[in-house]
């Protein structure tokens, strides 16, 4: 059996500050370092370009994860193929990681049906919205794989707010009863909207709450994209020897709206935003890369230059989808739908003329 | 052909089934060691093993929640909710994911998950083992609603739901899952979902029923014998409902009379009657009535015989109609 | 009189109200530092305090049990669920608790407890920002609902309910929150639960709508003046029904189409046509029709104009009943 | 603010076995032990009395709450009368310890509405019948009266499966964000039905779940009524000063079925069973107080008497209750009903002619 263990006290860390706190290391190639850089590269670009294309109308209310790359490129970085990732709204472009197209997340939040994808073709889930609901789906699919033999770890990533549903409380205890090979991958953003992680929990720390269903917590710089793969990769490790599920708290600070429908200077702290904005982990990555000379102008130049060309060609799919026929209404409900389905259609069809 | 008490039938069915196809496993609390507080799950884990039929934590919407991403992995779960009342929980896995997921994925992946339950009342149980939640599902949209009346229906109707390709649940009435032993058909039996039965043919008035309520309107039929012919309609599936069904019927007798356990309003006699409204609206020749359990909370288990509709009750519905 | 966004008058009720009963306390997720994701709530903690308006943990059924709780201690709890499809975990605590303590101490303890909600679709929103719930808690005994259509009802029904000694449900029509300005008298409003309005007089036809279908009846009536006389009928509480106004409608039309925007099946219009069919059976001249939500998930943003009622959908329905 | 201790190792004991074990003390008078062991004896009886009433058929369904005495009348002692409590259906007598009836509970079990009592006259909230439901409740009480400046602590009754229900986690959260005088009291009888404990959590302890909240957990003996005592009186010091909730896990083994329509042969570890009824709470306490000359052969008598005497006057009172009317099924549903209620009884007096 393994062992439960307290949650760390300081936050993991891999990358410096290139002055007082020196860089640590990572098993990693050049090619690795660069596809990860890629990566982060892709979601910054994605992330930038949405609040861009939701400001000019095309596409609808988006949630903003600027500054959470890290987090995000960093666990998929540590998975294999063939294991799953259930993303909340704030995970909505995870999938492009697999090579979700682009034009697919977009319609997505264009609310176009083209936006809906097969979770089976690329280890993606459908994006949750209702705070931490898929948490126990996560935990099903990892345990339901095991026991067909196929080595699978499931990650389930979800906010600090999460944390409080009962939804995330179930999923946790049947993941640790079961030893399911999961990872519950917490972004602490310390926001919940307007709530403040203080507001959210008296816990000392997220990661504490591991032990409630005995398993590990693990505190990681969320902004620190090796130390999230790092600890990722250890979660992993740990679910493929039949060890059970990994709590990994990720920290950071949101240093956007929580969805462009938000403002938050009703209640955010602006000058932690700034810092935070300063520190943000693209950037800290990248003079990370510079510093051990994997990553030249060039280099960057083109990975930026493709991740742009890589959302034009995204949005010019997305507004080529033609409209959606009304019959979709019904088309996806049921496999074996019933009569009054298609009753329902034909009048409809028949009043709108389509 | 054996006889079988209905809980035995439910028990006969989950054994076929999960023989017939090895991704049926059976998830709840207390279904493994103990076979079920009321043992609808007893031996099955002696028979196909600790890891197809598992005693959860405590958590209803973690059983559910969980059987949706045991569906991911290419399973076919089969819940139990130990009790109806108990299955609130899990109402929130329900509407937002397990009527919703297939749609999300455009069809692409299937939700074959099963949720079975005891429900209903009469059996003298302390609070809240008593409720007839039919309405919270069939109003969700994705899922389908099956409740059978006797043994032979409830191995038939589960064995549809285990094999149906969409999510079902189905209710089964505790009151009789012990009162009679009937002919089951042994081995494989289907009994379709969407399709209703005449239980018995009448040419006055209609009773539409379903569950613990087809028995009861049976012996009120009996009561009425002597100078009313009573159609008895067991709907066995809710959703979709069997319109042809009922609308022939009624079509014939003219009458209809809607009972119902569950509280009045918005119960799933709503919704035939409103279909009544709607379609057989020139062959009624009164008003539509319906004898159902009340709009209050389920009441002290010494006075529950005045909450139930009774066969008192729909025989006097049916006179009342008939004198309309 | 003043004139408000639909919003705006609930925020004004909700000052009103707590200004004049310092026992009434606001809870729910961003309700206070933020004055809520619609701002429902804004000013509220500034006027009265971190104590009568909090923030609360990101846990709906937590919400609910916690608001049971305070109701206890002598407390009056309005709880904002933040939006309709997130209310779902608490339903237990409703269908559980809520709906049935009063009764569980015989009528000794009240729970004057007020949930509110934005609820409906049409808004070009992502996934779970559309449902239409009520029938969830309508069928639940021991809660009534109300739903606005209007400022000047959002105001007074808000009102009632914080008054009102039982749990009342107000579902607001988000889609109507920021659409028009109208009058809202100043102060102290209320608008009694149980009492629906005749929004517009006519004599064929009578539309039967609540929350953001009454505006769109109000449309199809528009349309139709022309040729056909119609009535318009605002429920404004789906419990109590206002029977006698529905009954009062009807029998001076002869014809009813119900509108509502949730899935069909056991959706509120069920239950108002369940009514028809029993009590309004000898007046209706013609079948009761339903335009509804359809029975599938809420549809991708893009195609939710055809799942929504339409004043088309309306139109036709009238146009096919008066042919029938 | 407190500070959030890990859960303690071992449990918590105060009572010895007279032979290695020495006895510990605890802050009572002679007076105060006499009143404990009275509490103590009344739950036993109720509880004896009411299986075999439950066999005579003179009562429903009933949950045995045998050898869990300790855990109620310790920590219902560390009460003022002012506080409030929460009970799930296995404390379902709890309210005796505060003068209830004992034909009022006995009439709960029958059915019969002369059962359902005022939570408001005894300070004791309905019996609770679904797992964890009534957790929040007693955190938004606590809080609700804290806000109103009344010193009211108040404590919730659960099981050690209920821990796994949403609800409890919810309520938890709640409780430690808001600092509410509540006190979590968990019957850790290691079963739920047929569930035990290791199917239930992977938590190293039950008590270890508090770190989750912010709240100390402790570990108790449950059958050590003093050491139940003595952890409840400090729970309700820290709720009094402010400092918020405690988690008290009480561990015991359910030494009898669940209710009586269980039988747990099909799943218990009789030995163990055996075991603890060689050391049933009640007995420890009485053979305490007979070590420490508090209690005399007579006065034991006496008090044994003197709640068979109650439980005599209790189920001739249940019995005597006349049958229910009808019309109380509309009576409490609502305090404004609608006009339909009056209708639906008339009709339905016509139908039965009552
Ligand atoms: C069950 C549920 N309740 C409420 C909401 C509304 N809501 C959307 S995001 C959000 C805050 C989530 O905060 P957190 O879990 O910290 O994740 P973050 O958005 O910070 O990534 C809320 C309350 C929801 N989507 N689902
Ligand atoms: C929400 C809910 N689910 C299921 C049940 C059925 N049930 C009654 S008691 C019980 C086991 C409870 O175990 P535990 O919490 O350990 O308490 P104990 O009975 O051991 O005191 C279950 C599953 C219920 N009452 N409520
Ligand atoms: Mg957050
Ligand atoms: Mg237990």
């Amino acid at each position: 059996m393994s062992q439960v263990l307290p949650a760390e006290g300081g936050l993991r860390r891999v990358i410096g500050d290139g002055h007082a706190l020196p860089d640590g290391e990572i098993d990693l190639t050049p090619e690795q370092h660069l596809a990860l850089y890629r990566n982060l590269v892709l979601l910054r670009t994605y992330d930038e370009r949405s609040v861009i294309y939701h400001r000019q109308g095309r596409i609808g209310t988006y949630a903003i994860f600027w500054n959470h790359e890290a987090m995000q490129a960093g666990s998929v970085f540590a998975l294999e193929e063939r294991d799953w990732i259930f993303p909340s709204y704030r995970e909505s472009a995870i999938g492009l990681l697999r090579g979700l197209p682009v034009s697919t997340v977009l319609s997505w939040w264009r609310g176009h049906p083209a936006g809906w994808w097969n979770p089976k073709e690329w280890g993606v889930a459908s994006i949750c919205v209702p705070i931490a609901t898929h948490v126990p789906h996560a935990v099903g699919f990892a345990w339901g794989s095991q026991l067909k033999g196929e080595d699978r770890v499931a990650i389930a990533y979800f906010g600090d707010g999460a944390t409080s549903e009962g939804a995330f409380h179930e999923g946790a205890t049947f993941a640790g009863v079961l030893k399911a090979p999961v990872i519950f991958f917490c972004n602490n953003n310390q926001w919940a909207i307007s709530t403040p992680l203080s507001a959210q929990t008296a816990a000392p720390t997220l990661a504490d709450k591991g032990i409630g269903y005995g398993m590990p917590g693990v505190r990681v710089d969320g902004g620190d994209v090796l130390a999230v793969l790092d600890a990722t990769r250890e979660a992993v490790t740990r679910a493929r020897a039949g060890d059970g599920p990994t709590l990994i708290e990720a920290v950071t600070y949101r240093a956007a709206p929580h969805a462009t429908a938000d403002d938050p200077s009703i209640y955010i702290d602006e000058e932690r935003v700034q810092e935070e904005r300063d520190n943000e982990c693209v950037g800290r990555y990248e003079a990370y890369l510079r510093r051990l000379g994997l990553l030249t102008d060039a280099q960057a130049e083109d990975v930026k230059q493709e991740a742009l060309d890589l959302m034009r060609t995204g949005i010019a799919e997305a507004e080529a989808e033609p409209l959606a026929d009304p019959g979709l209404v019904f088309e996806h409900a049921l496999a074996d739908p019933p009569a009054s389905f298609a009753d329902d259609l034909a009048e409809l069809r028949r009043v709108i003329g389509a | 052909m054996p006889e079988r008490l209905l809980v035995e039938a439910v028990n006969d069915a989950l054994h076929v089934e999960m023989e017939r196809d090895p991704s049926v496993l059976v998830l709840g609390e207390d279904v493994g060691l103990l076979g079920g507080v009321f043992r609808a799950t007893a031996g099955l884990q002696e028979r196909f093993g600790h890891e197809r039929c598992i005693d959860t934590p405590l958590a209803e919407a973690g059983i559910l929640g969980t059987a949706i991403g045991l569906c991911m992995a290419g399973w076919r779960p089969v819940c139990e909710m130990q009790y109806d009342a108990f299955s609130y929980p899990a109402l929130d896995q329900l509407i937002n994911h397990v009527g919703r997921y297939r749609w999300r994925t455009r069809g692409k992946m299937a939700f074959p998950l099963v949720i079975r339950m005891p429900y209903g009342g009469g059996v003298r149980a302390p609070e809240l083992h008593d409720d007839s939640p039919e309405t919270y599902y069939v109003h969700t949209p994705g899922v389908k609603v099956a409740i059978p009346s006797n043994p032979a229906d409830a191995k038939g109707l589960l064995a549809a739901a285990i094999r149906d390709p969409d999510p079902v649940v189905v209710f089964e009435p505790k009151l009789h899952y012990r009162t009679a032993k009937t002919e089951v058909p042994a081995g494989e039996h289907v009994v379709p979902l969407g399709a209703a039965r005449v239980v018995r043919e009448g040419t006055d008035v209609t009773l539409v029923a379903y569950g613990a309520m087809v028995p009861l309107a049976g012996k009120a039929a009996d009561a009425l014998a002597d100078d009313v012919s009573v159609e008895v309609l067991d709907l066995r599936t809710l959703k979709p409902l069997d319109e042809g069904s009922l609308l022939g019927s009624v079509r014939k007798t003219g009458r209809a009379v809607l009972v119902q356990e569950a509280p009045r309003t918005c119960g799933y006699m709503a919704e035939v009657a409103a279909v009544l409204a709607e379609k057989a609206i020139y062959d009624l020749q009164g008003p539509v009535l319906r004898v159902t359990g009340y709009d209050v909370p389920y009441p002290y288990w010494q006075i529950e015989d005045a909450y139930m509709p009774s066969v008192e009750r729909v025989v006097d519905a049916v006179r009342r109609l008939l004198s309309a």
